[in-house]
């Protein structure tokens, strides 16, 4: 009996080294989480897609709208109301971390971001899935949240009673609603209505919330065809066969990124959207890379008034002129967003009660934003639903033209739409709204 | 009739070439027999099929009287007949003692146990028994591919041997061995499967070996029995001379 | 009627980009033994060679319509060489002879730095070099408007499918190939040089996935990630047609291309897995693939 | 049932990392919380890789684990955690059932590619479920234990506490199944089918029999990341996914049961800092580590350890 042991390896011993490295981990981290103290300084969590197909059309502006914003306000560029240094007189630091990964490593990096790295404030988040990860743990663990582009209608009504988190972008169901609305101006005479969505909850939502519209603002409109390719799928041959052979005089698309690209190029160099006028809820992220590939009169909406459709004032014109001279290139919507984001949350935490130069806590800025109205690159925003803490702005669409001779591209006939005309209520989901016929809604 | 192997116009075909054609062989218990035969006479085609690995064209197999015709090697394993294999068979990453053990294990229960160790004294004491009687204890502890070919080839009839099978079929027990350990290694066999009085049918392709351990011989030729009895009668049937004794060294001249 | 037609032309133009997509997999796999998951990283390698390579052409200066297209081969056959030698002479044949399985870990592994250094080489941002697929042009096909540029996709992938099929069946080399796909050991005590052979296939098989790249390139935006998302892709397509067959890769293009096709015009809800249900159907019914031997074993 | 002194020092260390958690601060707690999530998860691939299998679909029942959890609590309103955790288990256990029967006619990279196929159909259904919130996929409700419900704030607690305990009381099973007859019978399959068909076993019964296991394992795995997570999206079924499953495997080796475990922690704190540390480039930083296990320590981290235990044994020996 015994003398099989001998044929056993190893266990018996292995075990106590197991016991050392995972003690040895434990401590290791333990160290670490002792070096990021507070340090004074107002540290904020900056979270955007740096790797993936989201991080050249959306990661890569948002991070470099943010350093400028960050710069210019430790510096204290900003023109009014924004003229104090950092934030509330304490310089701003940003840790910035990669949106990738899925859910469930956002739960764990949001926090490792507030728990271990201490930051006193989270700032980001484009994937809806992320943001209705991290609302719970916000809420739980009390950390000032600002979400600043991620459109899903089930952020509040999952996150109920919503204390430290807040929206600075809108709701995806505006721009759908808004797109609607635009069409019902541009063009009434469109019947024969085809969409192709990415094949994701931001695609499905766009479309439902779209064709309700469309049934309640245009009742003559009938949709035709509906395409659903997967996500980052890049040819959609097969699709604007699909939708061709439908002969819609309206095709609707909530495509981003390189996918939108992909699809403009092989639809236009198909014909389609020449029989068919295209409308893309996303279209301003591209305005500069269309060239000659995308046809004159497509629709191209920015998700609300930012990139191209940014008012004139003077926040707008120094960010833009700061943003172009450190990146050589107009910011596009996504980078408009953040900074709008950090501009809120600069508003919060100087609307706080808390002497100069520190850093005020959580729920006194949560309560300074709450329902507040500030100035931002994008106008005036209100934060006017979800309890205040979901924005409320208009949102503007306008058809692509490009200028030969001066080889740019531009927005033109542009129509914004004001909030309260294409937002809904608190209380009602969008899907009840629309389908209620707008009750409340005030339209220029 | 008590035969514990019998098998009744028995026919193989592999496309165009037939690897047997009407096999009646019959064995009854405690004979030992040995099957000569050159390459490709259909010697281990024999084997497979009677093990349940091929499936035979045509023909009835039975053993202890019940036909096995499309029974699995497991059933026909589990019914009392194992076997070794030209080439050893083995768990080449375990050690000696686990692959007799599993081999214990597997011949003790078709369903073996999740939660109770492979490892207890009962197996141990059993394996280690066998081992003792291949007198290959020594090797016990180390891992199959540390282990010669010779001793390969024993372990693998051992693991056969475990189960305490009713019939035992060895497929060139001798084969990759070099020729002075031959008579050795057969030697320690057969003494080994004696004392289990187990029905032996082995493959062999010298003739001397055959000679020394059997009480009837099975010549085949390009899958038919040739000739079927006592080994000397055999040996001297002029056409087994003909074609499979002559053959055999014309082979072996092919294989040097 | 106009869209059963639709879907032949689909089908056929989607298929020849997955053959074109899988050959090269299928190739590396039949003679090696390896399941490259690398493959996807080749084909992205091949897309961003080609694009900023013509991009930078068109930007700057207007030339010839036709150098583009020189230019996007070129840059495919350059990376391909490249990045090919450099994988099987720096790292590969230092695996051979390993478990298949473990095989693929390793191109897992490779897939993932890849995927990186692709990142620092070209950033996050995307490229659109569209000229080639512009200036080509459409034709109308039963009253459907086509790409010419997928027209030609579809001719260039029967030339290649057609020539990877003369070289193995009726070049020596081929029958070498083959040799060695059957046996490697007999290969080697034939004479055959495996080591040779490997280097040349890997190349091959590289090259015709960064080709691949370099021929999609044009007609999308060239961003981080396409690689990942094509491999399992062309995974389905090679073990649908039976691994390392050319005639199966080819089958299995047409059999998933056509699905999808139909299902994009008939069915849009089941597009997403079409392929995936296709490919477990195909092993449901035949383990090895349609073209895939089963090798008996020995005892 | 006596515990051989292996199992005694796994309990031992649930033990100390448990008490560990009280002083440990809370984003080391939850990072321990979902490594162990992953590290059963892994189990289920280990049991498999000791098989000789190589499974790119774990991920199937991750995810199966997860949705099973996410589900009955969102529209069953069931929020007992044994209760979540079980239902998980038996959904994937049930579907495991169904599967096996074909998953256990292939082998070597046949099974890669049909288990990959498996879990991407999961993937495109979950995908296609606007209901479950498609890609974004959903909140899982606040759990509870017995009636009792953590305060806020102490659930990520308590849940490690438990996942702990389930952790070693499972590394204690795994590890008699392991040095079962049933597990030496598995790689008995991995080093030699034929000569098992002909021990009068079925190959593949065992290795149903063990596929199932491990799928009922895996689910618990995606249970308790739903738990941990407080959300579930169609990611957890993504090829990539079960690719780390296989990845932490290696990574750990098949030699013990401790192994995973470990080897998931020392994942999810590399992954963490070199996320932080290179953002732009821990991808490769995963590859090179990957590459270096696989050339430098076939058999896994765990082998150092042996190797150093060995090594004590002769020392040992000698004195």
């Amino acid at each position: 009996m015994n003398n099989y042991k001998k044929s056993v390896p190893f266990y018996r011993k292995a075990l106590p080294l197991t016991l050392a490295i995972a003690t040895a981990g434990v401590s290791i981290a333990f160290s670490a989480a002792a070096v990021a103290a507070e340090n004074g300084k107002f540290r904020i969590g900056l979270v955007t897609f740096l790797s993936g197909p989201a991080a050249g059309p959306f990661g890569e502006p948002s991070a470099n709208a943010a350093k400028v914003l960050v710069d210019g306000l430790n510096q204290g560029k900003l023109p009014a109301p924004y003229d104090k240094l950092g934030i509330n007189g304490a310089e701003i630091e940003m840790v910035i971390i990669d949106e990738a990964g899925g859910a469930a490593k956002q739960v764990e990096e949001f926090r490792n971001l507030v728990q271990r790295q201490k930051v006193d404030a989270v700032v980001g988040y484009i994937s809806s899935g992320d943001c209705l990860a991290v609302a719970p743990v916000a809420e739980e663990l009390g950390a000032m949240t600002v979400l600043y582009d991620c459109g899903t209608s089930q952020l509040f009504s999952e996150d109920k009673t919503p204390q430290y988190v807040f929206r600075t972008g809108l709701d995806a169901s505006v721009d759908n609603i808004g797109a609607a609305r635009y069409l019902a101006k541009t063009h009434p005479n469109a019947v024969r209505v085809g969409g192709i969505q990415q094949n994701y909850a931001f695609g499905q939502d766009s479309w439902s919330d779209f064709t309700l519209s469309m049934a309640q603002i245009m009742p003559k409109s009938e949709v035709v065809e509906s395409q659903m390719p997967k996500v980052f799928q890049g040819q959609y041959g097969a699709e604007i066969s699909a939708l061709s052979v439908k002969r819609p005089d309206i095709i609707h698309s909530s495509f981003w990124g390189g996918d939108m690209e992909a699809l403009v190029l092989q639809a236009n160099s198909r014909g389609l959207f020449e029989e068919a006028t295209a409308v893309l809820t996303c279209g301003e992220s591209a305005l500069v890379r269309y060239k000659d590939q995308a046809p004159n009169g497509m629709i191209i909406g920015g998700r609300g008034p930012f990139g191209a459709f940014a008012p004139q004032n003077p926040l707008n014109s120094w960010f833009t002129q700061a943003y172009q001279s450190a990146y050589k290139a107009a910011p596009t919507y996504p980078a408009t967003k953040m900074a709008q984001a950090i501009l809120g949350l600069k508003f919060a935490a100087e609307n706080a009660k808390a002497e100069a130069g520190k850093v005020p806590p959580a729920l006194e800025m949560a309560k300074a934003l709450k329902g507040a109205t500030f100035e931002s690159v994008s106008g005036t925003v209100q934060m006017a639903r979800a309890g205040g803490h979901q924005a409320m702005q208009g949102i503007a669409y306008g058809e692509y033209y490009f200028d030969k001779t001066s080889q740019k591209g531009s927005v033109q006939n542009v129509i914004a739409f004001a909030g309260e005309c294409v937002t809904p209520p608190d209380g009602t989901s969008a899907h009840d709204w629309i389908k209620a016929g707008f009750p409340g809604a005030q339209c220029n | 009739m008590n035969y514990i192997l019998e098998t009744r116009a028995l026919y193989k075909e592999f496309g165009a070439v037939s690897a047997a054609k009407d096999v009646n062989v019959s064995i009854s218990k405690g004979e030992v027999v040995g099957v000569i035969g050159s390459n490709g006479a259909g010697k281990t085609t024999f084997i497979n099929m009677v093990t349940g690995y091929l499936k035979p064209s045509r023909g009835e197999i039975l053993f202890n009287g019940q036909s096995i015709i499309g029974r699995t090697p497991r059933a026909i394993t589990r019914a009392g007949m194992a076997r070794s294999f030209q080439v050893a068979q083995l768990f080449p990453e375990l050690t000696v003692l686990d692959n007799l053990l599993i081999a214990l294990a597997g011949a003790e229960s078709p369903f073996p146990s999740l939660l109770r160790p492979l490892r207890n004294e009962g197996r141990i004491a059993r394996a280690d028994t066998i081992l003792g009687e291949f007198s290959i204890l020594s090797w016990r502890d180390s891992k199959v591919t540390a282990v010669p070919q010779g001793v390969r080839k024993l372990i693998d009839i051992a693991m056969a041997l475990i189960g305490d099978p009713q019939m035992l079929l060895l497929d060139e027990p001798t084969s990759g061995v070099s020729a002075e350990e031959k008579t050795q290694l057969m030697d320690t066999v057969m003494q080994v499967v004696s004392r289990h009085q187990v029905t032996v049918l082995f493959v062999e392709h010298d003739m001397d070996v055959v000679r020394r351990y059997v009480s009837r011989i099975l010549a085949f030729y390009s899958g038919e029995v040739l000739a079927d009895g006592p080994p000397q009668s055999v040996l001297d049937n002029a056409r087994v001379q003909e074609l499979v004794t002559g053959g055999q060294r014309a082979h072996k001249g092919a294989k040097a | 009627m106009l869209s059963v037609y639709a879907v032949l032309i689909d089908g056929a133009i989607y298929a020849s980009w997955l053959f074109l997509v899988a050959a090269g997999l299928t190739v590396i796999y039949g003679v090696m033994r390896i399941l490259n998951m690398a493959h996807g990283s080749f084909y992205a390698i091949g897309a961003y060679a080609a694009a900023s390579l013509v991009g930078w052409y068109f930007n700057n200066g207007v030339g010839p319509v036709w150098v583009g297209y020189l230019m996007m081969l070129g840059s495919a056959l350059a990376a391909g060489l490249a990045v090919g030698l450099l994988i099987e002479r720096g790292l590969l044949r230092f695996m051979y002879g390993r478990d298949e399985v473990l095989m693929v870990i390793i191109t897992y592994a490779l897939l993932l730095i890849l995927e990186d250094a692709m990142k620092m080489v070209w950033g996050v941002n995307p490229y659109f070099a569209y000229q080639p697929y512009a200036a080509m042009g459409r034709s109308v096909l039963a009253g459907l408007k086509v790409s010419n540029y997928d027209l030609m996709l579809v001719g260039v992938s029967l030339v290649i499918g057609f020539a990877l099929w003369l070289w193995l069946e009726r070049t020596h080399q081929g029958k070498v190939l083959r040799a060695v796909i059957h046996d490697r050991e007999v290969a080697q005590a034939m004479g055959v040089n495996v080591r040779r052979v490997f280097t040349l296939v890997f190349v091959l098989g590289t090259v015709l996935g960064t080709l691949a790249g370099a021929l999609t390139a044009p007609a999308i935006s060239v961003a981080p990630g396409i690689g990942v998302e094509i491999i399992v892709l062309a995974f389905a397509v090679v073990v649908i047609g039976g691994m390392g067959s050319i005639e199966g890769a080819a089958l299995g293009a047409l059999l998933v291309g056509l699905s999808r096709a139909a299902a994009v015009h008939y069915a849009p809800q089941f597009e997403l897995f079409v392929i995936y249900g296709v490919m477990a159907l195909v092993l449901a019914v035949r383990p090895q693939g349609l073209f895939g031997r089963v090798l008996a074993r020995k005892i | 049932m006596c515990l051989d002194k292996t199992e005694l020092m796994m309990l031992g260390v649930g033990v100390v990392l448990a008490t560990s958690g009280l002083v440990a601060p809370q984003w080391l707690v939850f990072l321990l919380t979902m490594a162990l999530a992953k590290s059963l998860v892994v189990q289920g691939v280990v049991m498999q890789m000791r098989a000789g299998l190589v499974t790119f679909g774990q991920g199937l029942y991750f995810c199966i684990g997860g949705y099973a959890v996410g589900m009955s609590g969102h529209f069953l309103t069931i929020s007992d955690l044994p209760t979540l955790l079980l239902i998980g288990v038996a959904s994937a256990v049930a579907l495991a059932m169904i599967l096996g029967l074909l998953m256990t006619r292939y082998r070597e990279i046949f099974f890669a590619m049909l288990s990959l196929a498996f879990s991407m159909i999961l993937y495109g259904m979950l995908v296609k479920s606007p209901g479950l919130g498609s890609t974004d996929g959903f909140n899982v409700i606040a759990w509870t234990l017995f009636g009792w419900s953590p305060a806020t704030g102490q659930a990520p607690l308590a849940l490690f506490v438990i996942i702990i305990a389930v952790s070693a009381v499972l590394a204690v099973l795994l590890h008699r199944y392991g040095h079962s007859s049933a597990g030496a019978m598995c790689e008995a399959i991995r080093e030699n089918e034929v000569r098992v068909e002909y021990l009068g076993q079925s190959p593949r019964w065992v290795l149903y029999m063990n596929y199932v296991a491990a799928a009922g394992v895996s689910a618990l795995g995606g249970g308790f990341m739903a738990l941990a997570a407080g959300h579930i999206d169609p990611e957890m079924a993504y090829w990539i996914t079960s690719g780390e499953f296989v990845f932490i495997a290696l990574l750990g080796g098949t030699s013990h049961v401790a192994a995973p475990i470990l080897a998931a922690i020392l994942f999810a704190v590399v992954r963490t800092y070199a996320i932080e540390l290179v953002p732009h480039s821990w991808q490769m930083i995963l590859g090179i580590t990957l590459l270096a296990i696989i050339v430098f320590l076939p058999k896994g981290l765990w082998s150092l350890l042996s190797g150093q235990a060995r090594r004590a044994k002769a020392v040992e020996a000698k004195a």
